[in-house]
């Protein structure tokens, strides 16, 4: 079922809101669409990467000599060939980045911090030579006690990853090192004043585990660098203008010697945000004076990749009799990887976002393990600090035997209402989306024999940024619309369908590419639901700067001032008779005399977008669990979400149920698991479960359309809100189905069961798997 | 050692190639023969993403030796079109917007395929059981199954 | 005057102070008379912070003009996956 | 690595026994090709064996039925008399990997990569499946429950191969039926996985019945105490509750990241139950 709720009544559009094909559509339902590995370069050598295989340990030597002597091992790069960065926090695209740590990531330098932290690399002229090579490389390592957990991580006496890591946000700073990052803490009101006022207050405590964002493509990349220094860079990626800035860093080369080309990209979910194979295909091609080509193994995309953070996470809520919430608190202990950075900030500030309190405190701790850095996954940091929010705000609705949509209304934030991280929100669509889920038959329909019914809402902010388009008017009156954020699911579609409103010409007139670095101003990477947004603002910019350049040469061409004429159902008209007898000319038409009349016409938007506006969504989701295994069954979901306005509905809803299945893994199956020696023991999808077809019902969506006044279109992010509630409506439903309500996840089998068991046994008793 | 010889017919052309025992098929098909159609994933046979067919039996070209395919026939998602004419299943993948990054439809395609010729008239159990084999992390599946089922409507004429 | 909120763990380098009434047309302005007033806040300004300008957040705006009575909470700035 | 693809079983025999190296059956290749790129095994042979006839059949034998070694799990399912007659021993063959890995993966294969887990070997135990075995000092045979030792450990020497597999003859009103748990619906490896074979009198008292399990232990398992808590019964609530403890108490089952001891044992005497009525009811339909 697809269903649209709007807000205001329809304006009329001609292409937005419609479900056109996508303009890239052919060429990926043939094979001929270029990913990530299918690019290919004349006499291109094979690299491969060297990997600790310690969780931690002293690096004390790497001797290379045998692999160098090798036949056809034409370069190798170890820490040696990097030089190092100090440690200061730039503005690099995505949030802050510190270099000293984005280099050692790249290239482990003093230690090696976690088991497949790169050591070496190698480029060969096959990939069994490489390999060979590989295994001729000896390193000297000192291991060392490795730790793995948040937890275990802030203990005095746990194992130090970074002997001058002094936590930062605490006043005094303390004097000695520690796991601790960083505190961060977020508060409004008085919550000790407010937890005063409560008639009932719910505390309890949750885990979750690592989850990876489990793109199909792994990274892959060819570099080439020239004798004069000048170096392509083909690579998937979310962002090529960002691996163009952290390459130029890591090698000390101008970014103008860096072309950067984004292939089409097989999934990337914040995972491709940043750099691992690049700047070592860059090195090892200057060394070797050929194309390197780089790709990952499923087993190292697991191993080396950014997953996002595991955490330990304590809420604790108070509200009135009536159901109104009057303190919300939460302590939040968010797992790194191997250098500061977890998505802990934004969790603390998501974590009560959807409702209207007055009294509210979160810390915030960013800790470091020996785990592979953790990387932008999906509303990073939110899914988690949400999950325990709202399975506690879930027990509360048990607890006052309030219908938890109703209890939601009762605290629902709306336009105006203050939010938990400070500034208040404009018209946002959290309301309406709870009332669609009331209004759903989802949430009407009978339910059968060990089957429960969950609800939760979700919240992410959404970003703008910086953002470039070049929409060129062709010597016909077609257009090429070039945009630089890639296209992960339809994004040139959207932009396509926003020229083609503005211009009034067919959609089939407009080719869209994604254009290289050197190509096109400067653009942000996709990330933060910010590419429909950012670059559909641009793209109406550069839509309009035609527009006005075309009324200018008709207001030439006749002799008018320009003020009398005027752009028309997608010609230029003259204004009114007064202005004269003038045939109406079409992009068509223009074009044909844009070279007589001062050349070539391009719209350029080059831009900061600002005005994104935060998506709330509401996941219902039914659970039947098998009382003799544990095993859980998502037998009916539907998803709930604001969109702003859908510029192409298909591919809104395609995110909502991409969103919720994700979800839906991250709640059941999905978890890293390493063993006492710091090892990954499921480096694959054979035993990193995520959801198979037979996995998952159809997943119903319910488009809202409360439009943000700050887009032309009314357009909000929506990519990463809906991977925010399935966690906690998951919980809930199998509560619901079992009577055991669960505080980690993944809710796997033997939990599931376990649980059912104990509650048995102690009588019913609350689990606590 | 020197490399095997295989003579074999893609897509209905006899081509042949030089390959190492190590290589798999679909490591050939991609660096040999410039097929980058099939798609590796995982190199495991978990992900589906390199679904071939050899001698019309659906297969992971990832779990195949490329020295294995001689004398077979083998169908890739290159031959899939009938010249400019979509398959039916290449065209409700784009009309139900059954695909966001694209990078796993060439072997959801392949496998939807073999499961048509099998089974004209499937039921959405019958789509997902078979589709299982072939991980996508975009879509949620609920477009591809939709997908998948019209095609197999339209193709039986119905 | 705009009344600013400073948001988060802002307060530490402000000595505890969280809101007050700052005379500035712009996001430029206001992060000048802001690092003149806290000198430990500055670094912070210069690196990565947001502001949201009566509920709207903007990055990267150095230039935003901020009317009369505006309310401006200055905040993290928010990436994303 | 040399590749080598005979047509006859004993020529492959001979390849294998005369390589000094580490030497490999290539079947479907399920399984060999992820451990050797993964390079957990760098075989210097690979002896391909489905070009030889005898290893790609399923032919009526003594009422009963050889299944060659190397016919594959979607073989198996088009076979028009095996899914009626040994419908456990398809199910259980067709539940190895997906449509895909069906394509390829054989039941010699499943069973000579010696996994404990392996789904086909508890269904072949349980219809008391007879393994024809070929070397270089000739042939014999050996029942499917005796093969497998231990992990990646089998009762086979240097050169030998599993040729066949025999599915004797059972009487009328007899029936099989395989279970497995995993933790999704497709494209794990079973967790704990159960077979059962049972048959009939005209009463409907059962006369004779096997039970096989596995992932339990470090090999697959025959349970004769499960067994003989059906047999001499009408398979009723009593008998279905001995079966379920027998069949717990015959695991011995690690921790790993599949499932723990304790769910392990769990589930094993729930899988026996739910294998053991499906087993029924096709037993009185046939």
């Amino acid at each position: 079922m697809q269903e649209r709720v709007k807000k205001e009544p329809e304006r009329e559009f001609r292409v937005i809101g419609t479900r056109p094909l996508r303009p890239d559509g052919a060429d990926k339902v043939t094979g001929r669409a270029k990913f990530g590995a299918d690019f290919k370069m004349a006499g291109q050598l094979v690299g491969k990467v060297l990997r600790s295989p310690h969780a931690h340990a002293r690096i004390k030597s790497i001797d290379v000599s045998k692999a160098a002597a090798l036949p056809g091992v034409k370069a190798i790069v170890t820490r040696d060939d990097f030089k190092d960065q100090g440690s200061e926090f730039v503005p690099a695209g995505e949030m802050l980045v510190n270099y000293r740590d984005v280099v050692r990531t790249v290239m482990a330098r003093e230690k090696a911090l976690f088991e497949g932290h790169p050591v070496a690399a190698v480029a060969a002229t096959s990939e069994s030579v490489a390999r060979e090579a590989l295994k001729l490389i000896k390193v000297d390592y000192e291991v060392l006690p490795h730790v793995m957990d948040p937890v275990d991580a802030m203990r005095p006496d746990a194992p130090l990853l970074h002997d001058d890591m002094i936590t930062a946000g605490v006043t005094p700073a303390p004097t000695k090192p520690s796991n601790v990052a960083k505190r961060v803490e977020f508060a409004l009101g008085d919550v000790e004043k407010g937890f005063k006022d409560a008639d009932v207050i719910i505390e309890r405590e949750f885990n979750t585990k690592p989850v990876h964002q489990g793109y199909i493509e792994p990274h892959a990349c060819v570099a080439s660098v020239s004798e004069d220094g000048s170096a392509e860079v083909w690579v998937t990626t979310q962002g090529h203008w960002i691996v163009r800035a952290h390459c130029a860093r890591l090698l000390g080369w101008d970014i103008s010697k860096i072309r950067v080309t984004a292939s089409e990209i097989g999934g990337g979910f914040g995972g491709k945000t940043v750099v691992y194979l690049e700047p070592l295909a860059l090195a090892l091609s200057k060394k070797s004076r050929k194309a390197v080509k780089m790709v990952m193994s499923r087993e190292e995309v697991f191993r080396a990749s950014g997953p996002t953070s595991g955490a330990n996470v304590w809420v604790k809520i108070g509200a009135k009799k009536n159901g109104k919430i009057v303190a919300g608190e939460a302590i939040l202990k968010y797992q790194a990887g191997a250098f500061q950075g977890s998505p802990v900030q934004p969790g603390c500030m998501s974590a009560f976002a959807p409702y209207d309190l007055e009294h509210v405190k979160v810390v915030g701790y960013d800790v470091v393990t020996n785990r592979p850095k953790v990387a932008a996954y999906r509303a990073p940091g939110a899914p988690i600090s949400e999950y325990a929010v709202e399975s506690v705000v879930d027990e509360l609705s048990e607890r006052l035997g309030i219908d938890p949509i109703e209890l939601r209304l009762k605290n629902a934030a709306k336009e105006g209402t203050k939010a938990a991280y400070g500034p208040k929100f404009g018209p946002i669509g959290l309301i309406e989306g709870l009332k669609a889920a009331q209004d759903s038959p989802h949430w009407k329909a009978p339910l059968g024999k060990n089957q429960g019914r969950g609800i939760a809402a979700g919240f992410w902010f959404n970003i703008g940024g910086e953002t470039t388009v070049s929409l060129q008017l062709n010597e016909d009156g077609t257009l090429s619309l070039m945009a630089g954020t890639p296209d992960i699911g339809g994004l040139r579609a959207s932009l396509c369908m926003m020229a083609a409103e503005e211009l009034g010409v067919d959609l089939g007139k407009i080719r869209p590419i994604i254009a290289d670095t050197s190509s096109l101003g400067y653009n942000f990477l996709t990330g933060g639901s910010r590419s429909t947004f950012s670059s559909g603002m641009a793209t109406v910019e550069a839509a309009r700067a035609i527009i006005k350049e075309a009324c200018v040469r008709a207001s030439k061409l006749w002799e008018i001032p320009i003020d009398a004429v005027t752009w028309e159902d997608g010609k230029v008209k003259p204004a009114g008779d007064n202005a004269g007898k003038h045939q109406p000319m079409d992009l068509g038409d223009i074009a044909k005399i844009a070279g007589k009349t001062g050349g070539p016409i391009i719209g350029y938007s080059a831009i900061t977008a600002h005005g994104a506006a935060p998506s709330f969504g509401v996941h219902i989701a039914d659970a039947e669990i098998d009382p003799e295994t544990g095993k859980a069954t998502i037998t009916r979901y539907t998803v709930i979400q604001d969109a702003g306005r859908a510029i192409h509905p298909s591919y809104v809803e395609g995110q909502y149920q991409g969103g919720a299945a994700q979800g839906i893994g991250w709640a059941l199956n999905e978890e890293y698991i390493y063993g006492d020696d710091g090892k990954l023991q499921n480096p694959g999808f054979l035993d990193y479960r995520i959801p198979v077809a037979s996995d998952l019902p159809m997943i119903d969506t319910i488009i809202v359309e409360v439009p943000n006044p700050r887009h032309p279109y009314g357009v909000r992010g929506i990519g990463e809100t809906p991977i925010v509630p399935p966690m906690a409506a998951v919980a809930a439903a199998v509560k619901r189905a079992t009577g055991v309500r669960f505080f980690e996840l993944p809710m796997s089998p033997p939990k599931v069961l376990k649980g059912i068991k104990d509650a048995k046994a102690n009588g019913g008793a609350k689990a606590t798997a | 050692m020197a490399k095997h010889h295989v003579a074999t017919t893609v897509n209905g052309d006899a081509v042949e190639f030089l390959c190492e025992t190590e290589q798999t098929l679909l490591d050939c098909l991609r660096e040999e023969l410039d097929l980058t159609g099939a798609k590796e994933g995982c190199s495991s046979g978990d992900c589906g993403a390199c679904s071939v067919m050899i001698d019309n039996r659906l297969v992971c070209s990832c779990l195949v030796l490329g020295v294995e395919a001689n004398g077979k026939s083998i169908e890739t998602i290159e031959g899939m079109a009938d010249g400019e004419e979509l398959h039916p299943l290449q065209r409700k993948f784009l009309e139900h917007a059954a695909l966001q990054c694209g990078i796993c439809t060439p072997g959801f395609l392949v496998a939807s395929k073999a499961l048509l010729a099998k089974n004209p008239n499937p039921s959405e159990t019958e789509v997902r059981y078979w589709l299982a084999g072939n991980l996508c992390r975009c879509t949620g599946y609920d477009k591809i199954v939709r997908a998948v089922m019209d095609a197999a409507t339209e193709m039986r004429g119905a | 005057m705009a009344h600013v909120v400073l948001i988060g763990n802002l307060r530490q380098y402000t000595g505890g102070v969280t809101e007050l009434d700052i005379n500035a047309a712009s996001v430029r302005q206001l992060f000048a008379r802001l690092s003149e007033q806290f000198p430990e806040l500055k670094p912070h300004l210069e690196e990565g912070l947001a502001v949201a300008i009566d509920g709207q957040i903007y990055q990267d705006a150095l230039l935003q003009p901020i009317s009369e009575g505006s309310e401006v909470h200055v905040l993290p700035q928010i990436a994303g996956g | 690595m040399r590749y080598e693809a005979p047509d006859t079983i004993e020529a492959a025999a001979k390849l294998l026994a005369a390589e000094s190296g580490d030497a490999r059956v290539l079947a479907g290749g399920t399984d060999l090709l992820v451990q050797m790129r993964s390079e957990i095994l760098t075989p210097a042979l690979v002896v391909d064996i489905k070009k030889i006839a005898e290893m790609r059949q399923v032919k009526e034998e003594a009422g009963g039925v050889r299944v060659g070694a190397a016919v594959t799990g979607a073989e198996l399912k088009e076979h028009p008399r095996l899914s009626k007659v040994w419908p456990g021993v398809v199910e259980a063959a067709n539940l190895i990997g997906s449509t895909q890995i069906q394509g390829r993966a054989t039941m010699g294969g499943n069973l000579c990569n010696g996994s404990p887990a392996a789904d086909s070997v508890p269904a072949l135990i349980a219809v008391g499946a007879v393994a024809a075995i070929v070397g270089p000092n000739g042939r014999r045979e050996l029942k499917v429950e005796d093969i497998m030792l231990a992990p990646r450990k089998l009762a086979l020497t240097k050169g030998e191969i599993v040729a066949s597999f025999l599915l004797p003859a059972r009487p009328p009103k007899s029936s099989d039926a395989y279970l497995r748990f995993i933790p999704r619906t497709e494209m794990d490896i079973a967790v704990v996985g159960c077979g059962v074979s049972l048959s009939l009198d005209g009463s409907g008292t059962c006369t004779a019945a096997r039970v096989g399990l596995g992932a339990v232990a470090a090999r697959p398992l025959l349970v004769d105490a499960a067994a003989k808590a059906l047999i001499g019964t009408k398979v009723d609530e009593a008998a279905l509750a001995k079966l379920e403890a027998a069949a717990r108490a015959a695991c011995k089952p690690i921790d790993d990241k599949r499932g723990t001891i304790e769910f392990r044992i769990d589930v094993a005497g729930v899988l026996a139950r739910r294998t053991a009525l499906i087993a029924l009811e096709r037993a009185r339909k046939a």
